[in-house]
């Protein structure tokens, strides 16, 4: 009564077994309540941490007058900035620059405050020169060549950089005095903030947290679930192969998690794109770098996936084999952040899935190290230090945390490279634990 | 728990055919042990068509017999062919096969027809023929009308039934059944044995498994007898009591002057011992049944005795259990 | 002589929202041995669930043993012992400190909890492996230290859930007759829920019998089985030939492959059937009177309800009210 | 179905009947007394008798087994011709077993003898055998993190021994290491108490459900408030082993080993006070939490990983916002932070939560414990007497 096999093309056999295992397993896991509890808490983790993103980037950051010069010590209703550009004593109360013909109309103080700024060229590599003093407090003042030229490069009024190929970083600024020493704070947080929220969601809150967390609660049950409830008789029961049924669950278990966590970084980026600093209504360069986040956890959840599957079939209590494996990519990706380089990293998954991420703020952001540096710097006004002594410790807001979760590569090759050697990396141990898994489940033995 | 790589086969339907000649189940002295436990030990057995009746008490080996035939289990010697393939290198044979596991856990959460119809997929059918399949064989067992209600909510006869239905996808030539009527109550106990008498009748291999023997009579002669995991008897429950020649079969007659009827049974050469355990009650010993019975209709009637009953006590299967068992459950 | 009652209810009912689990029961359960009957989901457990005092009835009152079901359950759950359908026992503890703490959990001392779970254990036939861990015990000797656990304080009355599922034959031999030793010798009385007739039968002498929440039957089981006499024979060799001999001799004969009934009329009934077999040379292996079992009276009893057993033909043709036999009540069934 | 060969048949016959092996050499002996064969029924003489309370099954409808005749005995038509067949196996045994049904006279406790022998059962599970099974590595990790928790105990001994101030300023009693003792975050609440919790909780009620064993219990006359109130007691009492008496040993051996008088014991007593508050709140809100997972949950191991992800997951949260954006509002929601928070007060450290008062952490901490407990009772009270 059975009908010949018709000829049988690609699609006629993913739909038959593959294709059954996989629907039967989103279907069953979208019935789980357990499986929309776990996906609840992580949606409720993250968007507590993004509430806190969107609130701090409302926030006014109050500007600080770096170097004073916003201040009337005279009195005589001039700022000192003002007064110096103009040559007038601001100690004087009577010389100010409203005795000049024409008279010249005081500045308002806020005029005065933030106004030696940062323009660096972000672009810039190796040793250069930066920095141009908009108050023109160096510029134009009456001193000498060499008062002008602090760092000996006889060049006026700039700002040395120099790139230390060794330890993959920039060196502290050496500046001439007054140039870009009175940097906008706002401007610098939020754009620091913004990167560094997007780096630790990505890093902590996607990669880490969703790339582990999911697979340890979603994946680990995948056959020893079946295996305890003794459902798994009425699939062993069937002309379907053991390495076929693991592959199928595992597809059907990706189903489930892909879509979310594309779903969740699509309203996170979305949300980080609108509420984030910067003149443009929507920050579309940002969207690189959400695609290489939802990639990386994509990733991660596969190879996770793989591993915990493979583990929950080696043995009842799975998950107590698998607590150790979460440990230890918790100490790497912590590992990750300060020593990026260390070579332990390659043995973990955790470790390739940042690299990805990464390189890709690399792409999106093209100096970040530069930046840092610059927020660290925080127009330290110019070696001397502006009312004698050592510099202020004056880094700007954000600094800290940027370079916190900024980390680099540590492949020593360009960033696209690292994005594909990770990613054919992490496919290749999703491969390896499929092999190991299906062998484990061929040879096991059902009571 | 080494993994075992041996399992190359596809699994895939097409290139596969069922060997005709070859016994739809055949297992050559194989036995399984877990360590220093043997499971079963040097089982050889070949079947083919009918309805066969498997017995044994809790941990004769029944389970693990079933368990290497659905090849969950790796035997630890001997070779198990599924029509004529060894179903642990490749798992083909199995579209040919229904099974339906002791155990009564199911997805509860799917209906009745997306069970069946996922595990008809399974079986090598797409989508829209693993519909059509599900809708006929949940007809053969009567649960059309319900068949979109989800498995949870169904009772324990109607679960029974739905598995049943999912091992009767694409025709089978071999049916399985672990404990059909484990935990049932008698009105779905005597619907179940009716649709396994139908498999019978429709020319299946059909083997069942159970541990209340008058459950197994009353479907099946066909016996194999399991005990601490060998292979104790085989075939006919009858043939089998009448082989057991070393003990001698009793028929008990009722009537009234047992003396007289026992002097005219006395010169049949086939009885070798009599006895009178009640005033109205002959007890005869013979070794060939067949030799009494045929003369016995004869002699009652010629000799006019008032015959109330006749009986073989121990011609059942509980009896030859004892026996056979030496009365110890294990 | 009228035996003291133990369970008595008076149109007691039990309402799960709109779902009716119990339907106004009238029971009036003697001391000694009563088997409660019913399909799946006849409303068995919840039954049990009320008189223990777990639940409380929507309506109706109930006494057990002389306490009252609503106020006084703590007072029958400690003169009573319950024995659960499911394996309800720690599998890494041993049997003796198992039964000990069941004994300690009713209000025992420890001293005198081991004295008797020493008692009980040897008494259910555990006596030499009682001091194994329960994970290494076969079914069979779960459902013994269950029972252990059930009688360790002696109570009147032993409320036991399918005490002989899933066990051998002679594992379940040896709880029958230690179930019948318990009501005989012991004097207690037992409430025994099951499938398997023929061990209610055995350890039973009146029966339950619910479904859908309502009493179905109550009554001791000799008196529910009304019957006319028959004969039935076992025939090898020539069944078809026997038939027809006997049919032409004016025999009412029902036959089902190689049984055969045929109704009593005259008393010569017997000689006249050998008769024919010597005739056709067929052999009659059994022939005794045909004595009804409590299947038979449970399935007379549902069929009365409308609730009959259907054949496969009937699976065929016209599967909805074939499969009323055992469809739960929302579905059209029988069961609740 | 592995059972072990050598399990001795079930039942054990009072006789010890030695099992012949199954031989096949034919004996025949002529039994002396008949095979232990069952007698046939004698035939009853029926009488079709209606009595009066039969309600459904009466005269006119007959029990025919017309039912029984369907289901035909075995499925051949008996016209089969008899021919040869094989089979093997003999041997024979009679069981000889002897039951006496032995009534108890003694009477019943009352209510507080089933509640100690509860609580006993589960607090010597950890010490003996024959009690709560609570299964090797919980109980060697109980251990471990006893004498690691003695640890500043050994050391405030050392430093009296090697007498050098700085080493006993370091590790001997005063407020900051007191505090430590109990809610010190690395290593104790990192690794040692939430775990140790997770561990006690994981099965300590979801096994019930598990092994069935809750039909044990709620068979008995035992109210469901009193298991709990037990279960809660014997948990907290396990933790309070190794959280307050490793804190009590520590105060005494600052007494003893450096010969304290009243003067010095009268001013640090309420600071020892106070972290025995701490240490105290502390037990119950791991305790209550982790009760109401385990009651929620059927595996042995959820509960206790509920536990651990509750307690280290919202202590990460609240890190990363607390770095990232300076806010410290989200530790409200640790358990931990809150605990430490009050602990702080309680025993007038430096507080390093300073966004916000500790009433606050209070109020969170109440609010943890109600919702906790609210669970756990509607969870138990609404448990089946069978496996739900």
């Amino acid at each position: 009564m059975m009908s010949p096999p018709k000829k049988d093309n690609v699609f006629r056999a993913l739909d038959r077994k593959l294709g059954a295992v996989t629907e039967f397993t989103m279907r069953q896991y979208r019935t789980k309540l357990s499986t929309w509890v776990i996906l609840g808490v992580g949606f409720i983790a993250i968007s507590i941490v993004v509430l806190f993103y969107v609130d701090s980037m409302q926030q006014e950051i109050e500007a600080i007058d770096n170097d004073g010069d916003s201040a009337d010590w005279d009195g005589d209703g001039y700022p000192t900035g003002q007064e110096r550009i103009y040559g007038t004593d601001p100690e004087n109360p009577e010389s100010h620059p409203g005795t000049f013909t024409p008279p010249i109309a005081p500045d308002a103080p806020e005029k005065w405050i933030n106004e030696d700024d940062f323009d660096w060229d972000l672009a810039a590599s190796g040793d250069t020169t930066a920095g141009y003093d908009d108050d023109g407090d160096c510029r134009l003042a009456d001193s000498t060549q060499s008062q002008k030229d602090n760092n000996r490069n006889n060049i006026e009024c700039d700002i040395i950089l120099d790139y230390d190929e060794m330890r993959g970083e920039w060196s502290e600024p050496n500046s001439d005095r007054l140039v870009d020493e009175d940097p906008d704070e706002e401007k610098y947080a939020k754009e620091a903030i913004h990167r560094a929220f997007l780096l630790a969601i990505g890093k902590m809150g996607f990669v880490f947290l969703l790339g582990i967390f999911l697979p340890l609660f979603l994946a680990t049950g995948l056959i020893r679930e079946e295996m305890d409830n003794s459902t798994i008789h009425f699939m062993l029961a069937k002309p379907i192969a053991r390495r076929d049924i693991f592959l199928g669950r595992i597809v059907g278990y990706l189903g489930i998690v892909w879509p979310y966590i594309i779903a969740m970084g699509a309203i996170v980026g979305i949300i980080s794109g609108f509420a984030g600093p910067g003149e443009s209504l929507f920050r579309f360069a940002d969207l690189g770098m959400w695609m290489a986040i939802i990639f990386a956890t994509m990733l991660a959840t596969l190879v996770y996936g793989m591993l915990f599957c493979a583990l929950g079939t080696l043995w009842k209590r799975g998950i107590i084999l698998a607590l150790p494996f979460a440990a230890w990519e918790l100490g790497m990706a912590i590992l990750s952040f300060n020593a990026p380089t260390s070579s332990i990293l390659r043995f973990s998954v955790i470790g390739w899935s940042l690299n990805i991420i990464d390189a890709a703020s690399l792409v999106v952001w093209p100096n970040m190290a530069l930046f840092i540096s610059m927020g660290m710097w925080g127009g330290g006004y110019g070696g001397g230090g502006y009312g004698g002594g050592g510099r202020w410790d004056n880094s700007l807001e954000g600094a800290g945390a940027l370079s916190a979760f900024a980390s680099d590569t540590g492949l020593g090759i360009s960033p696209i490279a690292t994005i594909v050697v990770s990613t054919l990396v992490l496919l290749f141990q999703a491969a390896i634990l499929w092999l190991v898994g299906s062998a484990i489940f061929k040879g096991k033995e059902i009571e | 728990m080494m993994p075992d790589l041996q399992q190359v086969g596809e699994g895939e339907t097409q290139q596969w055919a069922p060997n005709i000649t070859a016994p739809v189940v055949l297992l050559e002295n194989v036995s399984k042990s877990y360590g220093k436990i043997h499971a079963l030990s040097e089982i050889t057995l070949a079947l083919s068509g009918g309805v066969t009746g498997i017995l044994g008490s809790n941990g004769a080996g029944k389970s693990t017999l079933f368990n290497l035939l659905m090849g969950k289990l790796k035997p630890s010697s001997g070779s198990i062919k599924l029509f004529g393939t060894d179903p642990w290198k490749n798992p083909a044979p199995y579209a040919r096969v229904g099974f339906v596991p002791e155990h009564e856990k199911m997805h509860d959460w799917m209906t009745a027809h997306g069970f069946v119809s996922l595990f008809a997929r399974l079986n090598g059918l797409t989508r829209e023929e693993a519909k059509s399949e599900a809708d006929r064989v949940l007809n053969f067992v009567g649960l059309t009308d319900v068949a979109h209600k989800q498995l949870g909510r169904y009772s324990k006869g109607m679960r029974q039934r739905v598995k049943i239905a999912h091992a009767l996808v694409n025709d089978p030539e071999l049916i399985v059944l672990d404990e059909p009527l484990q935990g049932c109550d008698p009105l779905a106990r005597t619907t179940i044995m009716n649709v396994i008498r139908e498999l019978g009748k429709m020319g299946r291999t059909v083997l069942v498994s159970s541990h209340i023997l008058h459950e197994i009579e009353r479907i099946t002669e066909q016996i194999v007898i399991l005990h601490n995991g060998r292979l104790l008897a085989l075939g006919n429950l009858h043939t089998i009591r009448e082989k057991m020649d070393n003990i001698p079969h009793t028929i008990s007659i009722g009537c009234e002057n047992p003396k007289e009827l026992a002097k005219d049974i006395i010169n049949n050469d086939a009885v070798y011992g009599i006895s009178f355990p009640s005033g109205d009650r002959l007890q005869i010993q013979t070794h060939n049944l067949n030799a009494v019975h045929r003369e016995l209709p004869a002699l009652i009637v010629a000799n006019g005795h008032k015959v109330s009953s006749i009986d073989n006590p121990d011609d059942d299967l509980e009896s030859i259990l004892k026996y056979l068992t030496g009365g110890l459950a294990r | 002589m009228e035996r003291e009652r133990i369970i008595q209810t008076q149109d007691l009912s039990k309402f799960y929202g709109p779902h009716m689990a119990l339907e106004n029961l009238n029971l009036d359960i003697k001391k000694g041995a009563t088997g409660l009957l019913g399909p799946n989901g006849a409303g068995k457990s919840t039954f049990l669930k009320t008189i223990l005092g777990l639940i409380q009835a929507t309506s109706g009152e109930g006494t057990v043993l002389g306490h009252d079901i609503r106020t006084e359950g703590a007072a029958i759950r400690s003169r009573i012992g319950y024995m659960p359908e499911y394996d309800a026992l720690n599998p890494d503890m041993d049997a003796i400190n198992q039964v000990r703490y069941s004994g300690e959990l009713l209000g025992m001392n420890p001293i005198v909890a081991l004295q008797r779970a020493h008692a009980s254990l040897q008494y259910v036939g555990l006596g030499e492996q009682r001091y194994r861990e329960i994970k290494s015990f076969s079914t069979g000797m779960k459902q013994a230290t269950k029972l252990a656990c059930a009688i360790i304080h002696d109570p009147e009355l032993i409320i036991a859930d399918e005490p002989s599922n899933g066990l051998d034959s002679t594992a379940r031999e040896f709880m029958i007759d230690t179930l019948i030793n318990t009501v005989k010798q012991g004097d207690r009385s037992v409430l025994m829920a099951s499938h398997l007739m023929d061990d209610v039968e055995r350890v039973c002498d009146d029966i339950v019998l619910l479904h859908k929440g309502k009493l179905a039957a109550q009554g001791r089981i000799e008196d529910l089985k009304a019957i006319d006499r028959e004969i039935e024979i076992h025939v090898w060799g020539g069944a078809s030939k026997l038939e027809a001999a006997m049919i032409q001799r004016g025999m009412r004969v029902r036959r089902e492959g190689r049984v055969m009934r045929i109704a009593h009329e005259s008393e010569e009934l017997t000689s006249e059937i050998l008769l024919c077999a010597s005739q056709v040379g067929a052999q009659i292996r059994r022939m005794h009177e045909y004595e009804a079992s409590l299947e038979d009276l449970f399935l007379v009893i549902m069929e009365n309800l409308g609730y009959d057993v259907k054949s496969s033909e009937d699976l065929f043709k016209h599967p909805i009210h074939a499969r009323k036999v055992d469809a739960p009540g929302h579905m059209g069934g029988g069961a609740s | 179905m592995s059972e072990d060969e050598e399990i001795t048949p079930h039942p054990q016959p009072l006789a010890q009947t030695q099992s012949q092996p199954i031989a096949i050499a034919p004996q025949l002996p002529i039994p002396s007394t008949p095979l232990q064969v069952q007698p046939v029924q004698p035939v009853q003489q029926i009488q079709p008798v209606a009595t009066d309370d039969v309600q459904m099954a009466t005269a006119e409808t007959p029990v025919t087994g017309q039912a029984r005749m369907d289901t035909a005995w075995g499925s051949s038509e008996g016209d089969e011709d008899i021919s040869e067949m094989a089979s093997i196996g003999q041997t024979d045994s009679g069981e000889i077993f002897k039951q006496n049904y032995e009534p108890w006279k003694g009477e019943l406790n009352p209510r507080w003898m089933r509640n100690w022998a509860i609580l006993r059962h589960h607090i010597l599970g950890i010490f003996k055998k024959g009690h709560r099974p609570w299964g090797i590595p919980t109980r060697i990790f109980l251990v471990l993190v006893f004498f690691a928790s003695l640890s500043d105990a050994a050391l405030t001994l050392l430093s009296s021994l090697i007498g050098d101030s700085e080493f006993h300023s370091m590790w001997g009693v005063n407020r900051d290491n007191l505090y430590g003792h109990v809610l010190g975050f690395f290593p104790r609440n990192v690794m040692y108490y939430p775990i140790v919790a997770a561990l006690l909780v994981g099965g300590v009620i979801s096994e019930d459900r598990l092994h069935g064993t809750s039909a044990l219990y709620f068979s008995r006359p035992i109210n469901r408030f009193d298991y709990i109130g037990m279960k809660y007691a014997s948990v907290a009492f396990i933790q309070a082993i190794i959280i307050i008496l490793t804190l009590f040993l520590y105060y005494l051996t600052e007494i003893m080993v450096f010969g304290r008088g009243w003067a010095w014991i009268v001013d640090t007593f309420p600071i020892f006070l106070g972290a025995l508050m701490g240490g105290i709140l502390l037990i119950i809100t791991y305790t209550s939490i982790g009760l109401a997972l385990s009651s929620v949950s059927k595996g042995k191991f959820f509960p206790g990983i509920g536990l651990l992800a509750i307690i280290l997951g919202t202590k990460t949260l609240a890190i990363i916002v607390k770095n990232l954006f300076d806010r410290e509002i989200l530790y409200l929601l640790s358990p931990y932070d809150c605990l430490a928070h009050v602990g702080q007060t309680l025993v007038r450290t430096q507080p390093t939560y300073d966004q916000y008062s500790w009433t606050w952490s209070l109020a969170s901490l109440i609010v943890m414990n109600a919702i906790a407990l609210y669970v756990l009772s509607s969870r138990v009270s609404s448990m089946e007497v069978t496996r739900e």
